[in-house]
């Protein structure tokens, strides 16, 4: 016969105002198995806790039901002050009489709650018969971490954490960190060159010796949960021997080919072999296979031949390293919406129609041209330019429907930019709102207004074409309620904000969720924005969302700041509520393998002798399963259960009803 | 369908199967922001709508429930991310087939309650009582019990 | 292969070459325009108020007369197209004005009904490579302005002939006939439509503006497939002529013409003659369009 | 000119009508302006379809009515076209000139036009014409 304990609150007179405690306790005593029961002042108080511990203690009580508050505000309470008293947590329930009975009905001669409050006590008293002991899961944790994405969020949460004292591994997919920062010229608000501050950012990544880069590769597989995650990077063949290459240039000075270069979007060649940008990190450079003569077509060999430490092995082959890490934060940052979509803009059609970053690009003293702002189509410095501003972000028909929240920002920068460097230029600017909500934003605008002379035109633009040399622009001034044409010698379009295309891959791979562009689900958007539905996997920068440098940044020792505190503990406990099979009983149907959301089951084979395997069955893997037990109720053979809803203790509970 | 006549002072009984994030949380905010509703429910927490096995509603009846309700976080909004998705496709099977095994639907009720929505959980509460109230006592099920 | 044809009212009376020019090229490239054996005018205007049965009714007799010959049907003026293809979409989707519509008419109406413009006949079913084998008068070195107005393209979820805003169709046949396609801003904007018959002066501008886009981009020749659309651009030339002494015109013909003139058809059947300005005129001056085998 | 907004006035019964005889929503435009930059007749109207859009959400839905932009919309459908929140001003032009033409005011009798465009003009012009502009 079980020994339990029940302890009525009365909340001074918030629960004992519409509830006999007093009469529930009475007529609890009675039911089979209950050896004491009590009602009392204050249970959470100090001294309610003391007598908790002493019954227990008395009456060598084996269960404790606690009839007080919900849950939610006082279960670990009186679950750690069982403990204490020697009995196992989990053998403590809690019923709520004051959320659900004393404050919702206001009876005052007290009988309905009072029903209603006895009822729930046997409810949770039978329950308490069918639970068992528990054990709070400890785990091991592996104190290395993973950085996915070498932007500046990535950057910034490997530094943070490298400078906590953990060992950093940062896989960048590009051959060299840095991102799109990288290509930025100055920055909003303060208008710092971008290469200036990030740059250190990047020499401090690489010399770190807690920090081990990985660039021009990618995470191919994720396995294991929380503490405990062994990944597969796959290095692409770069060509080029990391450890030999000294970065001296040589090769890439000689080589006789010239490609697209990525990095400068299309407003440049650079040669097959390449370092992306003159400050990559690390300086070694790769050679782009489908482009080099050697390697399609055996002809060529330049870069070897004149590589002095012979870095150069047009053997090299991809190579796939395994690493065994606690934790993962992602960052893989945005890239802009193909422009292409807007057949109006006449954007990959009129040479002068171009983007934002490609702006950015013509801007940037160490880019094409430079630093000096010119046409693309003849290199004459344009007179007139005009920015379009929420080009396919706010545009649920064509585009996306929400706001990439940088680009009023950067399109001010843009007109300051110019109007600097081209001092008799005059920008315009077709905007639907300016958002310049940030710490100095606002201002920055009016200055482009006011001091740079920006001329702000409210509306959006229809139609861009060209007519003899000039680019016309078509479009609305809505505060003055008519059509307006410019014409203009190029335009800037402000293009969406949108994740990296194999960002929902990866998303799959690591059991992360997303939204329907393919931005990641912060686990609450508010109060945890770096973490996800995935215990021990974070999040940076944009890969959640729009946002701009110092977002990104923040974001990321946000992330570097939640793997310390993880890796702070020296074992990793967690509520012991996961799903056990019942392997004998599995008839290894996978109805639960595919209802889990978190893909915490796997099969399992059971060998025979020889090592053969004879039968399958379905196995829960405790780090990974959080206990939301929709397995449970997808199992047609009843033989998966999940620890502390268990089938026999619900029933119980609806039983005594 | 059912003509019992209703017994003098007869309450209706009304069992609810909710989530711990979702509903649980917003009944609990209907207690501290001293809401009032109908006192005929009785709460069973689960961690998670899709935790909730249609024998569990067959169960309650089977104890002299009048009514039941399943209730959880609204769709996009779980807690484990898609457990009420798994809940939503097996109770539409379920509803379906409740004629069959006798139960009138308005006895069954679904809904989400977010931990907001006090006001919601109030007004479903009353609401419910009320339909189940029309109703009368479901006989069928008591003489199953042993 | 035999694709029944709704030629709609215009094609009967004032566009004659439009629509003999087609037939004849059809039959030229292996396949019949098989006119119905009755029809009724579209209404010229596609009813965008859903609450607007009346609008629906013709169309749809004309969509429920086809079905019984084929489920498609082909058409060759913009507007017939872009009615009846709409009509289409709406009685297929909408179920309740669609019974709403029969119990009018008093006949079942076929949702599988499929609407086809004649260009996408040609590019879909035969192919431009096809019609380029056919050529005999090729018309080398003419530039060309495709000009597709609205009724083509728009709205795009429902016509989708080609891309909403930057189409091609049009300049691909051409080159097929061996013109030289100009590309002009203007190719999908809006002659002026039935604004004729109130405010001439606007659409005296807005055609006068398509034209002046399209020489303006070198053009000697626009080519339309829409009867009001060829006679917009054609009356804006007239007036233009008699206010700027510099208004350049040019032939404002249908594809079809060029179509059939090129594979050979003798010149009767275009009608030349009967557009404002004769596009052979223009042939002549260049040398081209002599028959050649 | 000042409007007095009012309550009333923004979900009056004409207006609402006129949302269900279009189907379109006049609160889903942004005022982006879009459709009055693409407009054809936008520049000779009294008021650019967004303006038009713009009296609608207002609740003066007299004023629109009485506007010569319902009889300048060609529906053309480059608004909608355009328009990035998939409203259609040409639709609720169109519904507009049918409450027009429902209360029996025919924006053109047949007997004004002119002989030389009855006789040259092709029939569609004319039965488009009407549909648009006689009730
Ligand atoms: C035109 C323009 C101008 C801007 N100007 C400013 C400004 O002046 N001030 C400001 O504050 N902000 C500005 N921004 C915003 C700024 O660019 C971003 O806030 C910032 O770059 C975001 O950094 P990130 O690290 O999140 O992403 P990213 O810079 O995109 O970095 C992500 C990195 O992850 C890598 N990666 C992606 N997928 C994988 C993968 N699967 N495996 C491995 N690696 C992967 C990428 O190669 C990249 O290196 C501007 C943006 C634009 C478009
Ligand atoms: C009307 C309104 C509505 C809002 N709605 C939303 C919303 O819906 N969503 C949203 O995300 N944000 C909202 N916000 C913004 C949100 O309130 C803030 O972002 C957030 O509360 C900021 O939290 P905080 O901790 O920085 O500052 P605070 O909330 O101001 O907390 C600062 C604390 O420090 C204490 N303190 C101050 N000085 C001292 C001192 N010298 N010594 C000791 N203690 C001190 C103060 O007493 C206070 O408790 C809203 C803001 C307003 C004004
Ligand atoms: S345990 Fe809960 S109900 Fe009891 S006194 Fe504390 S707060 Fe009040
Ligand atoms: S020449 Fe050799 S050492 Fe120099 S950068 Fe090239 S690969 Fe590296
Ligand atoms: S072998 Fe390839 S990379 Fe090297 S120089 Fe030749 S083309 Fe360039
Ligand atoms: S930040 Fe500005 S430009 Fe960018 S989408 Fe938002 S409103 Fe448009
Ligand atoms: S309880 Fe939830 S997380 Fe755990 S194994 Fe079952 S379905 Fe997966
Ligand atoms: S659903 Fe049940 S029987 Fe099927 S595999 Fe899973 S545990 Fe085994
Ligand atoms: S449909 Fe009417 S409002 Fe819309 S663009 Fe055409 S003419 Fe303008
Ligand atoms: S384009 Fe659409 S959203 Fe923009 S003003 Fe016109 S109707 Fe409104």
């Amino acid at each position: 016969m079980p020994r339990i304990g029940v302890f009525v609150c009365q909340c001074g007179n918030n629960i004992e105002s519409t509830v006999d405690t007093r009469k529930v306790a009475e007529e609890m005593k009675d039911l089979p198995g209950v050896v004491f029961t009590c009602s009392y002042k204050f249970m959470c108080s100090s001294p309610g806790q003391e007598m908790l511990k002493e019954m227990i203690k008395k009456h060598d009580l084996d269960g404790v039901v606690v009839s007080a508050c919900s849950p939610h505000m006082h279960e670990a309470t009186f679950r750690k002050a069982c403990e204490k008293a020697g009995l196992n947590p989990y053998r403590c329930e809690i019923t709520n009489i004051r959320e659900q009975c004393s404050w919702v009905h206001p009876d005052k001669t007290k009988k309905t709650g009072t029903l209603k409050s006895m009822d729930l006590t046997r409810m949770t008293i039978e329950r308490l018969k069918r639970n068992r002991p528990l054990k709070t899961i400890s785990m091991s944790v592996t104190r290395r971490a993973l950085v996915i994405g070498g932007g500046i969020a990535g950057i910034q949460a490997a530094l943070d954490m490298a400078e906590g004292g953990i060992e950093v591994i940062l896989v960048e997919k590009e051959p060299s960190i840095g991102g799109n920062m990288a290509r930025l010229s100055e920055t909003f608000p303060t208008m710092d060159c971008s290469q200036c501050i990030l740059t250190p950012k990047m020499v401090e990544a690489e010399l770190n010796e807690n920090i081990k880069l990985y660039t021009y590769s990618e995470v191919e597989k994720v396995d294991g949960y929380i503490g405990n995650f062994t990944v597969t990077i796959r290095k692409k063949a770069r060509y080029v021997k990391e450890e030999l290459c000294t970065g001296c240039g040589e090769c890439w000075e000689k080589c006789p080919y010239k490609a697209e270069s990525e990095f400068e979007m299309e407003l440049k060649e650079r040669k097959v072999i390449y370092t992306p940008f003159p400050q990559s990190v690390p300086n070694i450079p790769v050679i782009d296979a489908p482009d080099c003569v050697m390697i399609q077509k055996g002809k060529c060999g330049v870069c070897a031949k004149v590589c002095g430490p012979k870095a150069i092995d047009f053997e090299q082959k991809d190579e796939f390293i395994e690493e065994k890490i606690g934790a993962i934060v992602v960052a893989t940052g945005y890239e802009l919406m193909p422009n292409e979509r807007f057949g109006e803009y006449g954007y990959g059609k009129i040479k002068d129609v171009i983007s934002g970053l490609q702006f950015e690009r013509l801007a940037s003293s160490s880019g094409p041209t430079g630093g000096r702002i010119v046409r693309p189509s003849d290199g004459k410095e344009p007179e007139t330019v005009v920015f379009i501003q929420c080009v396919g972000s706010r545009d649920e028909k064509k585009g996306v429907a929400y706001c990439s929240k940088v680009c009023c920002m950067y399109t001010a920068k843009h007109t300051m930019l110019y109007k600097h460097k081209v001092h008799h230029g005059q920008a315009y600017v077709f905007y639907m709102d300016i958002r310049s909500g940030g710490k100095r934003y606002e201002e920055f605008v009016r200055r482009a207004i006011e001091h740079d002379g920006a001329m702000y035109l409210r509306g959006r633009v229809s139609r861009v074409y060209e007519k003899d040399g000039k680019v016309i622009v078509q479009g609305a001034d809505t505060l003055s309620g008519t059509q307006v044409e410019i014409e203009a010698d190029m335009v800037v379009l402000a293009t969406a904000m949108v994740p990296r295309g194999s960002a929902v891959e990866l998303a799959q791979r690591l059991g992360i969720g997303y939204d329907k562009y393919g931005f990641y689900n912060e686990y609450h958007p508010k109060l945890r924005p770096v973490e996800t539905v995935n215990a021990g996997i974070y999040l940076a920068g944009t890969c959640i969302g729009p946002m701009d440098i110092p977002d990104s940044v923040s974001m990321g020792s946000a992330a570097a700041s939640k793997v310390l505190s993880l890796f702070a503990k020296e074992k990793l406990a967690r509520e012991p509520i996961v799903a056990h099979v019942d392997t004998p009983v599995c008839n290894a149907c996978w109805d639960c393998l595919t209802a889990c959301p978190y893909k915490a089951i796997e099969k399992e084979g059971i060998r025979d002798r020889e090592g053969n395997i004879v039968r399958w069955h379905a196995k829960v893997n405790e780090g990974v399963c959080q206990g939301c037990g929709v397995c449970v109720a997808a199992c047609r053979s009843k033989c998966i259960d999940l620890a502390g809803y268990r089938d026999e203790e619900v029933f119980a509970a609806i039983n005594a009803f | 369908m059912e003509d019992k006549k209703t017994e003098e002072g007869w309450e209706p009984k009304i069992m609810a199967f909710v989530c711990n994030w979702c509903t649980y949380a917003g009944a609990d905010l209907a207690g501290t922001s001293r809401m009032h509703y109908s006192p005929n429910v009785r709460i069973v927490k689960l961690p998670c709508t899709g935790r909730i096995d249609p024998l569990f509603v067959i169960k309650a009846f089977e104890n002299g429930a009048d009514g039941v309700l399943v209730s959880g976080c609204h769709p996009g909004d779980c807690h484990y991310t898609s457990g009420n998705y798994h809940a939503r496709r097996r109770w539409i099977v379920f509803k379906s087939l409740m004629d069959f095994v006798g139960i009138h639907p308005g006895r069954l009720h679904f809904s989400w309650v977010s931990a907001s929505e006090a006001i919601k959980w109030v007004d479903l509460i009353d609401r419910i009582t009320e339909e189940i109230k029309k109703l009368g006592p479901f006989m069928e099920y008591r003489g199953l019990k042993k | 292969m035999k694709i029944p044809y709704y030629p709609g009212c215009t094609l009967n009376t004032v566009a004659k070459g439009f629509d003999l020019s087609a037939r004849e090229s059809a039959r030229t490239l292996g396949f019949e325009l098989a006119e119905l054996e009755q029809w009724s005018c579209c209404g010229a205007s596609f009813p965008l108020t859903p609450d607007n049965i009346i609008g629906l009714t013709s169309p749809a007799k004309v969509l429920i007369d086809a079905a019984k010959m084929d489920p498609v049907v082909t058409t060759l003026c913009s507007v017939c197209y872009n009615v009846l293809k709409r009509t289409a979409e709406t009685l297929a989707e909408d179920t309740e004005r669609q019974k709403v519509v029969e119990d009018f008419i008093e006949e079942r109406y076929n949702p599988s009904i499929e609407v086809l413009h004649f260009v996408e006949i040609l590019r879909d079913r035969i192919g431009f490579e096809k019609v380029k084998e056919k050529v005999k008068r090729p018309l080398g070195g003419i530039k060309a302005a495709s000009y597709y107005g609205c009724m083509l393209l728009r709205p795009f979820k429902t016509m989708g002939i080609d891309r909403a805003e930057a189409p091609t169709v049009m300049e691909e046949l051409l080159e097929a006939l061996g013109l030289e396609p100009v590309e002009f801003p203007k190719k999908i904007e809006c002659c002026g439509a039935h604004l004729a018959m109130t405010r001439e002066d606007v659409v005296a501008k807005l055609s006068g503006d398509v034209i002046e886009s399209a020489t303006g981009c070198g053009a000697e020749l626009v080519v339309t497939s829409c009867p009001l659309c060829q006679y917009n651009l054609e009356e804006a030339q007239s007036r233009a002529i008699e206010e700027r002494r510099d208004w350049k015109t040019v032939p404002i013909v249908y594809f079809t013409q060029l179509l059939g003139y090129a594979m050979g058809q003798t010149e009767g059947v275009a009608c030349f003659d009967k557009n404002r300005w004769d596009a052979r005129e223009l042939f002549k001056e260049k040398g081209v369009g002599s028959c050649q085998g | 000119m000042k409007i007095k907004i009012e309550n009333r006035a923004l979900k009056s019964e004409e207006l609402k009508h006129l949302e269900r005889i279009t189907g379109e929503v006049p609160a889903r435009c942004y005022q982006c302006g879009n459709c009055s930059a693409g407009c054809p007749l936008s520049y000779m109207m009294d008021y650019p379809p967004s303006q038009m859009i713009r009296l609608l959400q207002l609740g003066r839905i007299e004023e629109a009515k009485r506007a010569e932009s319902v009889w300048l919309c060609v529906s053309c459908m480059q608004c909608y076209a355009r328009c990035p929140k998939d409203v259609s001003a040409g639709t609720l032009f169109e519904g507009l000139r049918h409450l027009a033409l429902r209360e029996g005011k025919d924006y053109r009798k047949i007997k004004e036009l002119d002989m030389p465009f009855l006789k040259g003009a092709p029939q569609q012009a004319l039965v488009c014409g009407f549909r648009k502009f006689v009730s």
